[in-house]
């Protein structure tokens, strides 16, 4: 089938402002975006900027927008989406180049809720125990992978940068409600504060964004209610 | 593994939690004022029916009076927080920020004070005394 | 990058359902709340200025300003369900903040609402037409 | 391009999860600075399914004994077993240490390390497969990656993400510096550094199908070379029977661990012909050739190029209850649909995505696919990078995880065993390199430090050649998967070879568009693809050099394995004129003499 494949392009070298560039490609219903964005690359123009790595959604490289929606270009296809594809760089971010925006903001917003296990106790001589209930209470969380699709879909963070965003909560809260960790009431004292949850107006454009089908939205609820409860339950 | 037992911290009080947790509470409690306000006034009687007689004979009634008191703070409170929390989105200093919040409790305050003197002075017939 | 001109053309051309359902909450609250900021000051004339509130009230008889009335109805009936949707996820069900449930609840909001307000959209309907269009 | 200098006691270059542990141990003791590529969590450690290996015994009897036999074995006994053996006896060891960290395995009802089957892993006394393979969901290696960049984030690592490692320069022999190119700016900066870690991973991306990262393109191992040193036992590629059809991506292990099995056109679960005590559980490059003989003599699906990997719970119970399978208590081995859907989520999600089919519903065509490197960089024990046939270690320079060769993989790596490797031997080489750093100075930096990178970026940049970079590597591509995969024969490889080295000196013509300074990833794939096609010419030539099958390295003019002639590992030089040597060195047997391989 024949795709219309619009791309985003801006190179502050030489470039005044962005533009769209127009290809027509030949494409396989079972093709990802991707797959359509490399074959420019290769054969069409070369200098087509964007990052990718693993090509199946695991390492979080080429979050863009495409048909105006947040989504993996390695993890979207062709049939999903139509014969007329829009790709644009995420919302929110700096672009750098055509598809490509600075993470920076992002991955400090990340280390902002103290993203790693603490636990002080001298550990036991073998693993510490934990019930398969409790592994369970905070496994759809570990499963992020950074990928920024849930913080530029937001509309607070579009408007309020320094708003933590979900992608700082999903993974505050893998360590929060982990039974092993110690360190929950420094974490949600930090999400307390004013760029905290509290900004989330559960507008749950994070939730529809994320490829990973992390319960987004609901992690959020779950640590406001922790916050004024006190119970990590 | 602590069978059974619910880790717990210290819950945390901040004024945007505060903020927070008053238009919700705020929210539930309008249920009660808003819609039957408004489907009295605006659906069942009407502008066409609605004057400084009408308010006047409304308002005879007590009860009415701690109705549309209710009615006036609570959506007023309610609307005035929501309007900060939109402001906060795109106001971003701290100073910007309780400025912003200052003046919109400056609003807030004379608003509710003239709507409150009217509901409790009622409907004067010499103009202005 | 953010800034207004990004959170615009975000909310105008990011496409999902959440987004929808907070920003017809969000429109709906800051209508609401310009109505009612006039609506508090014009109903205070009763008591501070009787003739005024007559002349204000003349103006809400208006055809543009009925025609609003109407919408403005829709308005609360809209956000007060929405409003009802989220303190009821919020505060007592975390757990429909899940996928499924939470984008239907964003369509079943709107319907209830516009069922609720077709009524009320009826009768005022017809106090406009007998106002304005039949001379009565 | 403008130069930035930096010093440094040590250098990681790579934040896999051989970096990062190397990172975590190293920074603990000396000034480092990580280098890597990628983001550290895009490296694709975060891809591996299905587990990490160590005989905790938490839910059958096991010993790390046991474990280093099965990997010598399933090394096809290349591997040295000095190494094996240590990686096997710290494996319960260094899993606690994860968990101390944080990551969050899955768990047994009394609240211990969940564990499963995988291929190869037995219990010896029995022969039949053992839950070894401590894992969480299916997505262990993603945990064990968050969780190591968490860490170093804890400890305050230097990180310079989106940095591309060129260059290696010495100075008498010793590390001097590590020259990177960094991508936001296009400037370079070299790091005079004490001691430099190479953890730099695999390179699948020689082969058209493989479930490897597109950055994956061995840029270390090619600088290595050209710096004039050898690599090891390049010949030994692991082909994964089950990657998705034509995509490549991975159905792990795990699923024929939790039953799933193989079936030909025929409907038949052909592993039984192939390995009859652990069937669809024999080690990968037995399962690969199955696959591969299945498909040649006309059984792949409809006459294609490949099989079904069927988990739906019938076939499974099925299968199950012929092969007598039972739980931990003795009950037969029955699953349902729930327990396979919370234990493989991210594989359903796969097949879901990419072929539209649920796997509970329909069986999922899988081909082998491009997966590890057994072989690269040699080491010592120590994760010294070596020189020559005799162990002359090139001081400051260390290497650990899939790049380098230690080597505990020999001719095939077992499954959950690179986790392993990469965890063990990067602690290792990061509290020797800080070591090292402690009493070694820093060597003077070369004036010349930075012109081999200029010149290979800027005859790039500026190439007149009209040759097009994609052309050159999908030829590259096509012709190793065509002959030097999973079967091999002297003819295939020197045709491969000549391509190659026809493909080479088209790459001296290339041009390309995209000039600017900025992230110009075009320049960068140019720069990648220019060591793809030397490390084409290293495992060609090692392939071609090897008349021997073992392992992985399956020849079929020599199919037979030859212990007299061919027990040892490979080292290949090559110079810049493109001639190569041969060196070797023995391999290191403790307890264990070779034997036939038995399934
Ligand atoms: C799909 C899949 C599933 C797997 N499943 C399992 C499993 O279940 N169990 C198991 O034990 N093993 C498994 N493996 C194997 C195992 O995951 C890998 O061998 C291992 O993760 C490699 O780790 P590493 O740290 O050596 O390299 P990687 O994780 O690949 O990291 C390489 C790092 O080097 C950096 N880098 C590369 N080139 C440069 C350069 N030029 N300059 C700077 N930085 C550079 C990259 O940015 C990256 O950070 C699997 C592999 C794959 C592909
Ligand atoms: C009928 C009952 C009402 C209910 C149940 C209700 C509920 C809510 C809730 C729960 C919120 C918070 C949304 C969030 O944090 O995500 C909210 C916000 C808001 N409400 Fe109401 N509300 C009601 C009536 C009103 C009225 C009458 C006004 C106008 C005066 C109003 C104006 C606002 C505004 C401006 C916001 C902020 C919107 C935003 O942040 O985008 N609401 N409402
Ligand atoms: S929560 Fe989901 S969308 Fe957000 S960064 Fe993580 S994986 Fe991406
Ligand atoms: S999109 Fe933003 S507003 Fe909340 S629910 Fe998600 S963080
Ligand atoms: S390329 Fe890795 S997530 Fe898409």
């Amino acid at each position: 089938m024949k795709v219309t494949l619009k791309v985003f392009r801006y190179n502050p070298e030489t470039d005044q402002r962005p533009r769209y560039d127009v290809f027509h490609l030949e494409a396989e219903p079972n093709d990802r975006v991707l797959d359509l964005l490399e074959k420019v690359k290769a054969e069409l123009d070369g200098s087509l900027s964007y990052r990718r790595s693993c090509a199946h959604g695991i390492c979080g490289s080429d979050a863009m927008r495409i048909n105006g929606r947040n989504r993996l270009a390695c993890k979207t296809l062709v049939k999903d989406v139509g014969t007329t594809i829009v790709v644009e760089p995420i919302l929110g971010l700096p672009v750098l180049k055509d598809l490509i925006v600075d993470m920076e903001p992002f991955f400090e917003s990340y280390r902002k809720v103290m993203p790693w296990f603490i636990n002080t106790d001298p550990p036991p001589e073998k693993e510490r125990l934990q019930s398969p209930e409790e592994r369970e209470r905070f496994d759809d969380t570990t499963k992020c992978i950074l990928c920024a699709a849930c913080t530029t879909s937001c509309p607070v963070f579009w408007a309020d940068g320094s708003y933590f965003g979900p992608a700082a909560i999903v993974n505050a809260h893998r360590f929060i409600f982990d039974s092993r960790d110690q360190a929950a009431a420094e974490r949600l004292a930090i999400l307390a504060q004013e760029e905290g949850v509290w900004r989330c107006r559960t507008s749950f454009n994070c939730t529809e964004a994320c490829p990973r089908e992390i319960q987004i939205t609901k992690a959020i609820a779950e640590v406001k209610r922790a916050i004024l409860t006190g119970r990590l339950d | 593994m602590a069978e059974g037992k619910v880790r717990t911290v210290q819950p945390v009080a901040t004024s945007e939690a505060r903020w927070w947790l008053w238009l919700r509470i705020t929210g539930v409690l309008m249920v009660l004022f808003v819609f039957p306000h408004v489907i009295i006034k605006d659906v069942i009687v009407g502008v066409h029916n609605i004057d400084t007689e009408y308010v006047a004979q409304v308002w005879e009634n007590v009860l009415v009076r701690v109705f549309d008191f209710l009615l006036l703070f609570t959506t007023f409170t309610h609307g005035m927080v929501g309007l900060r929390q939109v402001l906060m989105d795109f106001v971003h200093s701290p100073s910007g920020r309780k400025t912003t919040t200052w003046i919109l409790a400056v609003i807030w305050f004379v608003v509710t004070v003239m709507g409150t003197m009217a509901i409790i002075g009622g409907v004067s017939l010499q103009p202005g005394a | 990058m953010s800034d207004p001109k990004t959170t615009f053309t975000g909310y105008a051309r990011y496409r999902a359902t959440g987004q929808l359902a907070f920003l017809l909450h969000r429109i709906t609250g800051l209508g609401i709340l310009l109505f009612l900021l006039i609506h508090i000051v014009d109903t205070s004339f009763v008591y501070f200025a009787p003739e005024l509130y007559d002349h204000a009230i003349q103006i809400y008889r208006s055809l543009p300003f009925m025609i609003g009335e109407i919408f403005l109805v829709w308005a609360v009936f809209y956000h007060g369900f929405n409003g009802l949707r989220i303190i009821i996820f919020d505060l007592w069900k975390p757990e429909w903040w899940e996928k499924d449930i939470a984008v239907k609840s964003v369509y079943w909001v709107l319907v209830l609402s516009i069922l609720a307000w077709l009524p009320a959209a009826f009768i005022m309907g017809k106090a406009v037409i007998e106002n304005h269009f039949l001379g009565g | 391009m403008q130069v930035h200098t930096h010093t440094y006691d040590v250098v990681v270059i790579g934040a896999g999860g051989a970096g990062l542990m190397a990172a975590l141990y190293a920074s603990k003791k000396a000034k480092t600075a990580v280098i890597s590529k990628l983001y550290p969590t895009r490296s694709h450690t975060g891809a591996a399914q299905g587990g990490i290996g160590a005989a905790l015994g938490n839910l059958e009897e096991d010993h790390p004994e046991w474990h280093a036999f099965d990997t010598a074995k399933g090394s096809d006994y290349l591997g040295d077993q000095d190494a094996i053996e240590f990686m096997c006896y710290q494996a319960p060891e260094i899993v606690y240490e994860l968990e101390h960290m944080g990551v969050p395995f899955d768990r047994t009802s009394d609240g211990r390390i969940m564990q499963r089957r995988f291929g190869g892993h037995t219990n010896n006394k029995t022969g039949k497969p053992v839950r070894r393979a401590c894992h969480a969901a299916d997505r262990t290696g993603h945990m064990i990656l968050q969780t190591l960049y968490q860490q170093n984030l804890r400890q305050g690592t230097h990180f310079f993400n989106e940095f591309y490692v060129t260059d290696i320069v010495f100075h008498e022999g010793r590390v001097a510096a590590v020259v990177a190119y960094e991508l936001a700016t296009g400037d370079l900066h070299v790091f005079r550094t004490k001691a430099a870690i190479i953890a730099t991973g695999g390179f699948g991306q020689l082969w058209e199908v493989t479930s490897n990262a597109k950055t994956l393109t061995g840029d270390l191992p090619a600088v290595v070379l050209r710096r004039g040193l050898p690599l090891e036992d390049m010949e030994f590629f692991q082909f994964h029977p089950t990657g998705i059809y034509k995509l490549g991506i991975l159905i792990t292990e795990g699923v024929r661990g939790e039953g799933g099995v193989l079936i030909n056109d025929l409907g038949e679960r052909f592993m039984d012909k192939y390995a009859p005590t652990v069937k669809d559980l024999a080690s990968r490059d037995v399962v690969s050739r199955a696959i591969y003989i299945e498909v040649r003599e006309g059984r792949g699906i409809g006459g294609g190029k490949y099989v079904y990997l069927d988990v739906r719970p019938e076939t499974v119970n099925k299968y199950a209850a012929l092969d007598g399978r039972t739980r931990p208590d003795g009950s037969p081995y029955v699953v349902t649909k729930e327990e396979l859907l919370a234990k493989l989520p991210d594989i359903i999600d796969f097949c879901k995505t990419y072929l539209g089919i649920d796997p509970m519903e329909e069986p999922i065509p899988v081909q082998p696919t491009a997966h590890y490197a057994m072989g690269g960089i040699p080491t010592t024990l120590k994760t010294e990078v070596i020189r020559d046939e005799h162990n002359t270690v090139v001081p400051g320079l260390y290497a650990a995880g899939e790049v380098a060769c230690v080597s505990v993989h020999g001719a095939n790596r077992l499954g959950t065993n690179s986790l392993l490797d990469i965890v063990v031997f990067g602690k290792v080489a990061g509290k020797e390199a800080a070591e090292y750093a402690k009493h070694a100075d820093l060597a003077s930096l070369p004036a010349d430090a930075t012109d081999l990178t200029r010149d290979q970026l800027e005859r790039l940049r500026h190439g007149t050649g009209g040759e097009r970079v994609a052309d050159i590597v999908a030829e590259m591509k096509a012709v190793m998967t065509e002959h030097v995969s999973v079967f091999r024969t002297e003819e295939g490889l020197t045709e491969a070879l000549e391509k190659i080295r026809e493909l080479k000196e088209r790459y001296r013509r290339v041009s390309i568009t995209d000039k600017s300074a900025r992230y110009n990833l075009e320049l960068m794939e140019a720069w990648e693809a220019g060591n793809m096609l030397d490390l084409a010419e290293a495992v060609t030539l090692s392939a071609l050099n090897r008349r021997e099958s073992r392992g992985a390295h399956w020849r079929e003019d020599y199919p037979k394995r030859d212990d007299e002639n061919w027990l040892k590992h490979t080292l290949i030089w090559i110079d810049e004129e493109g001639k190569h040597r041969f060196a070797y060195k023995p391999v290191v047997i403790t307890k264990w003499q070779p034997k036939e391989r038995e399934y």
